[in-house]
């Protein structure tokens, strides 16, 4: 049976009638095109399709599409805002915090939302908000840092909203927009 | 131009990956994310039974369903002559079967169809009859005269494969005849799976117009996958371009050549519309290689001071129903013969019988080169079992038994020759980096309390680098390995490699190799790789073989880049090229600072300005054959803490002193070696494939395959020393699999430790509660 | 897994052998039963749930019934194949009088579960199938003695 | 993996929800987070032909507490209750299971009425509900009712729901002052199901265990109160001798198989390792937090 679901991705609307049982993921990655969000488990175990539901991160292979019809949704593709890279994907780049690159998009969604909640975290705070996202490569101690470094950029932000982190940032940015 | 080091970035600098750029924005192309006109998908229907006769396969009602446009059963690929292949073994393996399965989960059908979720309609809808027949799961049980056979394709009406020794037999027998003290043990290593996040798959597009095969495939060697196809289908070679894009971790998972790819390649070919095939997780985790499975029992022999002698090894290995590991021809068992370590041996003798079960193919790699954390572990269990016997101290007995640094290069009892190491140094700085004297304090006040606390030591060696082609071929192809490099007129180069990056970032280490060699900025170098029409010809990554083989050879083509640049740097210069020298990253004229030119100069001379008797332009290739394999080295300490009510482990502390020789990129190995232990620990801890009397996968996936998560993770805290390969061109030995080779005895041998004084001299990994906590009961020390 | 049980049902030797021998009757208590293709008297494909809650998986059964020696045996096999999964099973009943009304059944199931199921479904999969199987032989009991009551 | 096909509704009253339980009845499925039962739709091993979300129904989000219970929706997801002020002061227990339902992750969605009546004998809350003596109310076309969660939870996958009805709530009387609650579990890694686990609920007058629930996870078909160890531990003063024969007697009400999650006598220990520890944890909240 199919059913008409209209989400907004990154802002974006997409609407399209797709069948009650595809899933969310397949949503995002074959209608809407986005294919930085991955499959890796099938189960709910791994978070690689990690997505923000409304904000809430949401592991997008366990839900279907038309149970989140209406929703706002947010992916790796949309966190670069005008050429600027989001601190946590600055972060991530810094500290080493990739490897393969396939778990990046959802681990990266994950602490987001988790920063936004706990803008100061410990490394055990990070570690059990990320809990939920299997990396295979990294080991997850740059992972941790790479968190650190997105939490301290996010507070130093919020601090001086309107000096953008001048040297350091104008150089990440020459070297991994190429 | 800069001459700058730092700006460069060659050797030694931690320059930030530049592969992360597509990764961040999730602009990554992975198997997946590929999409053709066109494009059909394809699912497989899988058998339940490990071993049963097929009696018909049924697909109408899975053609009649709107959507499906073919069926594809062995029989089908019988009359291409495709329902078997090889396997890197030099066995065969069936591609789809036409009379008989021999595991669960193997292919049976593929259904083709429009769309993803209507070809898993289908395969729900293609009914096999089977008639089960009684499945062979043990080892040893399969070495049984009356044991069902689960290869009757095969001449030798036997489910043993083969048996492969080293060492020398005699001598090994005499010295523990002759011994004053042996120890011996049964070791089993299990099953376990790479289970990279991104599982199996590709997209296979037959062009019928030219007549050309692309398949773009999560592969680890894209080359050798190319000849073999060739070999296979008769398709010439040139007609076929293998294409590995990005890929979500290897691992060795992806070095062999699964039924899937074929499948789809021939769905493609049947129907002329490209065709995707991805595994799910399932798939993945029953059907795709598996490593270990080695049945050990070892014996050592030494003096009562402590000195070493002898080892002894007797190993069953099951490999599944088709002997499909990767491993260099000449040696079936892998580099398992490395088995006698960091130690000096007056001799050892190894055996390995392989064999044949109702269970999918093993013997592929787990994040190590072939067989060697088999052997790592083996020897380094069996030093801590010796020094148990002899109420030494772990670390003192390796220190006295240690190759000492001045015997390299050293010739090991079962024929290997180490290029290089410092053992003792190592160990030295990881007990002084966590205070080994004070824990072992720790312990003894802690064990007069009755609480449990071990440390565990591993001082391994590694052999990396397959391999110089006088002893390593796969299938017959020599193991070398390749670079290309071009130089373009404005000082920026393109730079192109027969290995295949899977997360090692190969895009900036190649890069940085070329920088150091050539002085020019890293930035300005593109490394490509992974797409066999345009990459030379290279033999792949894994076994940490990428900086020893090709890493050597990006170095040497540079330096044949070099020394044609400098003939053009004397024409600048207007002096003879034998006055003019390589000094920070530029050619000077010798003792005149002030008279130089940079590379970039003499780029754009290669196109514009040069000599009579110089061809234009500035590129070179260059096939690396290795003299010999490298030998990395570590060691490892990790404390432990053992909950008594619940037989819990805790890893509180973990130190990792590797030595990798020379290091491209410090942050890269870093994160390499924190990678490795994560998954040293994982089968030390969680991970193991069982089956049960059927034959059934028990862990068929991730909410029963235990792969550990930030929370069981330690904080690796990691050191080096650095003894550099004295045969590798820049020095470096390649690291990507040290860690997970060194990690598990490293934890095994802590909770033996943790335990010993209750008489435990050995404990199986995965080390699960239950074990530890039968033990406790036992032995009357679990809380009450 | 291996199965065995006792029943004394009350009701005679010959009218649960009859019972036993009739498709439909020894279907109708096959747990999830949702319908019936008989082939032939010895030979019949029930399809049933086979699962407990919302977890079940649809099996058609080849059933044949082997070894009849009126009035004290019978054997049946089964054997089905579904959703990645496959079953297997080999029962056999035997009747012994303890009166004209009353009989003691000893029944024997072995059955094995290959495939998905018996890879996702292990942890339950003991207790689960225990219990199907001593509910089906109940379920013999409670429609053999319902007439007679 | 991908699921069988379905057909999907989001209605937006109970009475719809009804109407269309009756009419798929046997083929209908209610999602209330889906954590737990969509895995098993993509692996085939549930194949609902309606599945019927309970997302747009409202009234099932409660979280308070009320006349003397606190109230917790069907539709309360994990992550709402690991974030309650209120179920981390007063129901600690509770706050301790949802913490580890599964992963952060997965808790966003799962929902707790969902995990109860999935009645997996894995999951968390059954079994610290049960020590806190909870009642579910049901409802369906025809009329409410209330019931505990002892007669709800009937075998592994199967509650006490009736034709059209649906779990909406679940009540957990309000702990009187010095009491204390906690839920131990034991896993290998995060994500994987426990074990073992033990939930303890203990109210304290004057030193001694006026009131004691404890409930087991994954050690029997279905979640398990140990009521012996109850009615043991009931009237006597916690102290060590007392706690370890309550768990010792907690250990004999598991029923535990061997599987991967280990063997039955493990499981077995573990209960009793688990218990005393629980309720250690239990009565100490008591004695410090419960001056209410």
């Amino acid at each position: 049976m199919t059913q008409h679901v209209k989400l907004t991705i990154n802002g974006r609307p997409y609407e399209a009638d797709v069948p009650s049982r595809l899933l969310l993921v397949h949503f995002i990655r074959e209608v809407a095109g986005l294919t930085g969000t991955h499959i890796g488990c099938d189960t709910t175990s791994c978070g690689a399709c990690t997505v923000l539901v409304n904000g809430t991160p949401a592991k997008s292979c366990t839900l279907f599409a038309v149970q989140t019809d209406g929703a706002n949704i947010s992916t790796v593709e949309g966190l670069e805002q005008g050429g600027t890279l989001h601190p946590i994907q600055e972060g991530f780049y810094e500290e080493h915090g990739l490897q393969c690159g396939f778990c990046t998009p959802g681990m990266m969604m994950t602490s987001i939302a988790f920063l936004q909640e706990n803008p100061d975290p410990t490394d055990d705070e990070i570690r059990h908000a990320i809990s939920g996202n299997l990396c295979r490569c990294t080991g997850y101690m740059q992972i941790v840092k790479a968190v650190q470094y997105a939490a301290r950029k996010m507070r130093d932000e919020q601090a001086t909203p309107n000096t953008a982190d001048s040297s350091a940032a104008t150089a990440t940015e020459a070297e991994v927009i190429r | 131009m800069t001459t700058d080091a730092a700006a460069i970035g060659g050797m030694g600098h931690s320059v930030k990956r530049k592969e992360d750029a597509r990764f961040l924005r999730g602009k990554g192309r992975y198997i997946d994310d590929i999409k053709l006109p066109g494009m059909l998908y394809m699912d497989i229907v899988r058998s339940p039974y490990a071993h049963a006769n097929i009696k018909s396969i049924d697909a109408s009602k899975a053609l009649a369903l709107p959507g499906v446009l073919a069926v594809i059963t062995g029989k089908d690929l019988d009359a291409a002559g495709l329902a078997w292949m090889p396997t890197l073994m030099s066995d065969k393996q069936m591609v789809l079967p036409v009379d008989r399965v021999v595991y669960q989960a193997q292919e049976v059908a593929a259904v083709v169809a429009t769309e993803r979720y209507i070809a898993a309609d289908g395969v729900a809808l293609v009914e096999v009859d089977y008639e089960p027949l009684p499945p062979v799961i043990d080892p040893f049980k399969a070495l049984e005269p009356d044991a069902p056979l689960v290869r009757p394709d095969r001449e030798a009406q036997t489910n043993h494969i083969w048996h492969w020794e080293s060492g020398d037999k005699a001598r090994t027998d005499q010295l523990f005849n002759e011994a004053e003290v042996t120890v011996k043990e049964h070791i089993y290593l299990p099953r376990i799976h790479v289970s990279s996040i991104e599982t199996c798959g590709c997209v296979a597009s037959f062009d019928k117009v030219s007549g050309k095969l692309t398949v773009y495939m999560t592969t680890q060697a894209p080359h050798a996958i190319r000849t073999v196809y060739s070999l296979v289908t008769g398709i010439q070679e040139h007609k076929i371009r293998i294409v590995s894009p990005d890929i979500g971790g290897g691992f060795g998972g992806k070095v062999p050549v699964y039924p899937g790819y074929v499948i789809a390649s021939v769905a493609s070919i049947q129907t002329g519309l490209p065709v995707k095939w991805i595994e799910d997780r399932s798939e993945n985790l029953q059907a795709d290689s598996f490593a270990r499975d080695y049945h050990i029992t070892a014996e050592l022999a030494a003096k009562n001071d402590g000195t070493m002698q002898a080892l002894r090894v007797k190993t069953l290995a099951d490999h599944g129903a088709f002997d499909a590991a990767a491993n260099p021809s000449k040696f079936p068992a892998g580099l398992f013969s490395i088995i006698t370590g960091s130690y000096r041996l007056d001799a050892a003798h190894v055996e390995v019988d392989g064999v044949y079960t109702n269970k999918p193919s093993g013997g592929v790699a787990y994040r190590c080169s072939f067989r060697v954390t088999e052997a790592v572990h083996t020897i380094e269990r069996m030093v801590d079992t010796l020094a148990q016997k002899l109420q030494r101290d772990p670390a003192a007995v390796r220190m006295q038994n240690f190759i000492q640094p001045d015997a390299f290069p050293y010739k090991s009892a079962t024929g290997w020759e180490y290029d290089s190491g410092n053992y003792p140094a190592a160990l030295q700085k990881a007990m002084e980096k966590i205070d080994y004297a004070g824990l072992r304090r720790e312990q003894a006040e802690k064990r007069a309390r009755g609480e449990l606390m071990g440390i565990g030591i591993s001082t391994f060696t590694e052999i990396v680098g397959a391999g110089p082609s006088h002893t390593f071929d796969i299938l017959g192809i020599k193991m070398f390995d390749s670079c290309e490099i071009r130089v373009h007129p404005t000082g920026s180069a393109i730079v192109r490699i027969g290995v295949q990056t899977q997360g090692q970032g190969h895009e900036t280490t190649f890069a940085q190799i070329v920088a150091e060699e050539l002085g020019l900025p890293v930035e300005n170098i593109t490394v490509e790789h992974g797409d066999t029409d345009t990459a030379p010809y290279g033999l792949g990554t894994y076994a940490s073989r990428s900086t020893p083989t090709a890493g050597a050879a990006t170095a040497v083509a540079a330096r044949k880049i070099r020394d044609k640049a400098k003939k053009l740097a004397g024409h600048l210069l207007e002096v003879s090229p034998d006055d003019v020298e390589w000094v920070d990253y530029h050619f000077q004229v010798k003792g005149v600072p002030g008279r130089s030119v940079t590379m970039k100069d003499i780029a754009f001379a290669a196109y514009t300005n040069f000599p009579p008797d110089l061809e234009a332009g500035l590129e070179a290739v260059d096939y690396y054959d290795p003299p010999n394999l490298t030998f990395p080295f570590g060691a490892y300490i990790c404390v432990v803490d053992i909950d008594r009510g619940t037989g819990m482990v805790k890893i509180r502390r973990f130190v990792a002193v590797d030595d990798c020789g020379n290091i491209i990129n410090p942050m890269i190995v870093d994160g390499q070696i924190h990678g490795g232990l994560t998954m040293g620990m994982a089968p030390a801890l969680f991970e193991a494939i069982t089956y049960d009397e059927n034959g059934n996968m028990q862990q068929s996936n991730f909410m029963d395959y235990l792969l550990p998560t930030a929370m069981e993770t330690p904080v690796w805290e990691t050191d080096k020393t650095t003894t550099p390969s004295p045969h590798h061109p820049f020095g470096a030995k390649g690291v990507g699999e040290s860690a997970t080779v060194g990690a598990p005895p490293a934890i095994a041998n802590a909770v033996v430790d943790a335990l010993s004084h209750l008489g435990v001299t050995h404990l199986d990994i995965p080390i699960t509660p239950w074990k530890v906590y039968q033990i406790l009961q036992e032995h009357g020390a679990a809380e009450s | 897994m291996h199965f065995e049980g006792t029943q004394q049902i009350k009701a005679s030797q010959r009218a649960i052998f009859e019972f036993l021998l009739d498709p439909n009757k020894v279907a109708s208590c096959a747990p999830g039963f949702i319908s019936m293709e008989i082939l032939a008297p010895d030979h019949f494909k029930p399809t049933i749930g086979i699962g407990v809650g919302a977890v079940k998986a649809k099996f058609t059964l080849d059933v044949q019934l082997q070894d009849v020696r009126e009035p004290t045996h019978a054997a049946m096999k089964g054997h089905g194949v579904a959703a990645g999964s496959a079953v297997d099973m080999v029962a056999s009943v035997d009747l012994s009088p303890v009166s004209d009304a009353e009989t003691t059944m000893n029944w024997i199931a072995d059955v094995t579960v290959s495939g998905t199921i018996a890879s996702v479904g292990a942890r339950l999969l003991d207790s689960t199938a225990q219990k199907q199987i001593t509910k089906f032989f109940d379920c013999f009991r409670q429609k053999l003695e319902q007439p007679a009551q | 993996m991908i699921p069988d096909d379905f057909t999907y509704a989001a209605p937006t009253n109970l009475p719809q929800v009804w109407d269309l339980l009756r009419q798929h009845e046997g083929d209908a499925k209610i999602l209330a987070g889906g954590q737990s039962h969509i895995p098993l739709m993509k692996l085939r091993l549930a194949s609902p032909a309606y599945l019927i979300d309970l997302r747009n129904v409202p009234g099932l989000t409660t979280l308070a507490e009320r006349d003397g219970s606190l109230i917790i929706g069907a539709m309360v997801t994990e992550t709402t209750l690991e974030r309650s002020p209120l179920v981390r002061q007063r129901y600690a227990g509770i706050y301790d299971a949802s913490a580890v339902v599964a992963d952060p992750i997965v808790r966003n969605f799962a929902t707790v009425g969902g995990n109860v009546a999935h009645a997996d004998p894995a999951n968390d809350h059954p079994a610290m509900l049960l020590a806190l003596r909870a009642n579910v109310t049901l409802q369906g076309s025809r009329g409410s009712r209330t019931m505990s969660l002892d007669d709800f939870m009937v075998d592994t996958f199967e509650t006490a729901l009736q034709g059209d009805e649906v779990l909406s709530e679940i009540r957990v009387p309000s702990p009187p002052p010095q009491s204390g609650s906690a839920y131990i579990k034991l896993e290998r890694k995060v994500g994987d199901y426990a074990i073992a686990a033990v939930g303890a609920a203990v109210t304290l007058e004057n030193g001694v265990c006026s009131r004691v629930g404890i409930g087991l996870t994954n050690v029997g078909p279905k979640a398990i109160r140990a009521t012996q160890a109850e009615t043991f531990l009931t009237g006597k003063q916690p102290d060590d001798a007392s706690i370890r024969e309550t768990a010792r007697l907690a250990a004999d009400a598991a029923q535990p198989t061997t599987d991967l999650h280990g063997p039955a006598d493990y499981k077995r220990a573990m209960v009793q390792t688990l218990t005393a520890r629980v309720l250690r944890l239990a009565v100490q909240r008591a004695t410090a937090g419960g001056g209410q």
